[in-house]
């Protein structure tokens, strides 16, 4: 029988390793999957890579793994935020190692790493610093830079409703990297807000198909990042 | 070629799609190519979940509809008419293929025309410059999905062997299969070459041994079984 | 006002011109948006190439759009049908080219070409025939062929639900390559079952959405082909 | 520096906005950069219906909602609320950026550091050693969107020119902008550099060439206007 539930958060990301490469879902705090990396945060794997858009906000989340000091190196686009010092501060003291990608090729690194594509080639950053050290080609008379495709040990990602094969679908633009990102790791973690019957998901209508998935927990009121950050809450409480 | 009643003799159509049904592990994704392949989901054991994807756009593939429910909108890459389980969905080809290409689905089953002792298959094309070539999803099946199962008769229907040295037609993919289920034997491809694992019914390893085109190894199975 | 409807076919396909690199969608009758393909036969264009999984059935849809000798060029993964003569025959005098391409790189070729993409690397057809003449690369000690994105000037697809923006959502089976064609070409044109109210489609599911698709014309009752090859129907009429 | 009444003079960033407004052509899928950009939405002229794009995942974005109606799951790319209007979709990034980088966004209007007078915009990054650099999705708009406008102060804050020979930051992408709109005037990128179609209210050619960092073209509309 193929049942991908699991219960509890400490199951859900034990074998998550030190320097493991995990791939956080969520734009901002939309899709954020905010327990899930607590409990990675509670269950201590060090020397992570992570695959994010962001660096989090304020004292939790992503922004919490990362003060833990469990993340030696984050690949994402928008490092920056208004809300956090945590990445900032790390970085300017060397602590951090950051690559920075454009949003659009962190998304179709992500896919290509998920459809077993090796490598392709775009537009973008072509002439900027970004395209330093990359391999450059011309087609069509256009260049276009070689992006390599970006895998995964584990993706932590959040969906609306789940079932047990691990079909998904999501919540408005909370589903933002959360699709590919499940295609690209070896093992794909997911909280959901509700857990329906096999069946109650249209087939028409199933953003990520159960294949992509290996785990799902259900977590019926997630906390809401930017509460959180408002109430200047700290993770884990000290 | 056989002068015993072919019944009691050898695995039939149905029975190799058993064999190899009995190697499909609980909780698979499994693609089935066109043919003999398609007969193992029906000899899933009892007890088991396994998960059929059809590359053009259905994972969680059912059996087919009853006469007067046949969509011509729901059909398998063989273009037959199928249902949907519960808990399937639909996707578009590139999709589709993502699973596949990025080695999401478990294990594959195909025909074949040739396996190489290396592994190598080669089952789209005999090379022939007449024939219109075809290839459909079978190379990307076999360079993408993590294990590769083939159902085939052992001979051809000429009697030249389809187990061989090295291919004559043309590949399909190079050193991807792991196993064959033929009308004679299940057979492992190793780094050695051909091992015979099992035998089919009041079939010796020297008959199956004749019909194929490269020297077999007797897998310690068969060994085991005949002590 | 966006209102990408038009009420005949006859204009639907009017602009399609000699030499134009021509979508279509389906795979075997499933998707096959047919009477756009009778439309484009009427119409009249010549040297086509098409881009399509297959070769058509009997002598209507893709099948009388090559037998009309309007093909000079197919691009697709299986040309060879039970139900039709029409391909081989013309293959075998040398009046129609073949790109063969295997079906899943034929679909991320699609793709590509839909998001940018100029080039992309990938193991199918790895030391095959296919692969002869393509240039080759190793990633991480395996070998792949470097494939070239693929673009069109018209798509001509088929759904089931369609809005005056162009949101599209297929029936099962026969969405296969149509959204992908739909972001591939210049000029993507759709037959659809039904025409909704903008805002009908719950923002959830929509499967193409409108920026891809240029005109919507609603054909309510669509012939099925396999019933007009059963029937031995012959398009157009002689 | 102007001595006259900053409310009879130039353009607001509402009036920027607006005067961009007028060039996003009726059915226009468009995306807006963070920043003035955004306000572009609130003037598109009556009878034209524009397709709002964000980035991360929603086409057909609707203005802010109401206090009460606020959803942290419906956002834009600058992180806002925001609503979707009836005829939306939501999809994931890779799809988002199939909509960019194939050339499916019609306009994008962004923010801008620096623009050269050959087109080059910089508006990502100081190259300061100790910023955090931070680029998000500009460099995918810049190589993909058909047609690239820009919004800007014609000076920065400390009075240097930002429409400059050639840009001293770290570029976002090379010869990609058309059109700029700043507080002073509409100014094309054209083969032979900056060309002034449109001065705003009481502000004079010579006023912006003294502010801009290259030699100014006047164009055929001033003429026209001045006659």
């Amino acid at each position: 029988m193929i049942d991908k539930r699991i219960d509890s958060l400490i199951d859900a990301v034990a074998d998550i390793f030190d320097g493991a490469t995990v791939m956080i879902g969520g734009f901002g705090e939309a899709g954020s999957p905010i327990e899930l990396i607590h409990a990675l945060i509670d269950q201590g794997a060090k020397n992570l890579t992570v695959v994010n858009n962001n660096t989090g906000s304020g004292h939790v989340g992503l922004a919490a793994l990362i003060e833990n000091g469990q993340v030696c190196k984050m690949i994402c686009s928008y490092p920056r935020t208004v809300s956090s010092k945590v990445f900032p501060e790390l970085y300017r003291s060397g602590k951090i190692e950051l690559e920075l990608v454009p949003q659009g090729t962190l998304a179709e690194r992500i896919r290509a790493g998920g459809a077993g594509i090796p490598a392709f080639y775009t537009a973008t950053s072509v002439n900027t610093p970004l395209a330093e050290g990359k391999e450059q080609r011309t087609f069509d008379g256009r260049d276009y830079v070689m992006e390599y495709g970006l895998k995964a040990d584990f993706s932590l990602i959040k969906c609306e409703r789940a079932d047990r094969y691990g079909n998904l679908t999501y919540n408005k633009t909370a589903r933002n990297f959360a699709p590919i990102m499940a295609t690209a790791a070896a093992t794909t973690i997911v909280q959901t807000g509700y857990l329906v019957e096999v069946g109650a998901i249209d087939p028409e209508v199933v953003v990520t198909p159960g294949i992509f998935v290996d785990r799902v927990i259900t977590i019926a009121e997630p906390a809401q990042e930017s509460k959180l950050v408002a109430e200047g809450r700290i993770y884990p409480c000290r | 070629m056989s002068i015993v009643n072919r019944q009691d003799f050898g695995w039939n159509r149905e029975a190799m799609a058993k064999r190899a049904a009995l190697d499909i592990p609980d909780g698979s994704y499994v693609n089935l190519g066109i043919g003999i392949p398609e007969l193992v989901a029906q000899f899933v054991p009892e007890g088991r979940e396994v998960i059929y994807h059809t590359e053009n756009g259905l994972l969680g593939m059912g059996p087919a509809p009853a006469e007067g429910e046949i969509d011509p909108e729901l059909i398998n890459a063989g273009k037959k008419a199928v249902t949907v389980i519960p808990g399937g969905s639909y996707f578009h080809h590139a999709d589709s293929f993502t699973m596949i290409r990025g080695q999401h689905i478990d294990v594959c089953v195909l025909g074949a025309m040739q396996v190489s002792e290396q592994g190598d298959l080669a089952n789209w094309s005999t090379g022939d410059p007449d024939a219109i070539p075809a290839v459909g999803g079978a190379m990307d099946l076999v360079a993408g999905v993590k294990t590769i199962y083939v159902i085939t008769q052992h001979c051809t229907k000429t009697g030249e062997p389809k187990l061989v040295e090295s291919c004559s037609y043309p590949l399909t993919g190079k050193a991807v299969v792991s196993r064959i289920y033929s009308d004679l034997a299940v057979i492992d491809v190793t780094p050695g070459g051909f091992e015979v694992v099992e035998l089919a019914p009041r079939v010796s390893f020297n008959y199956v041994q004749k019909r194929t085109g490269c020297k077999l190894l007797a897998g310690q199975q068969l060994a085991d079984a005949a002590k």
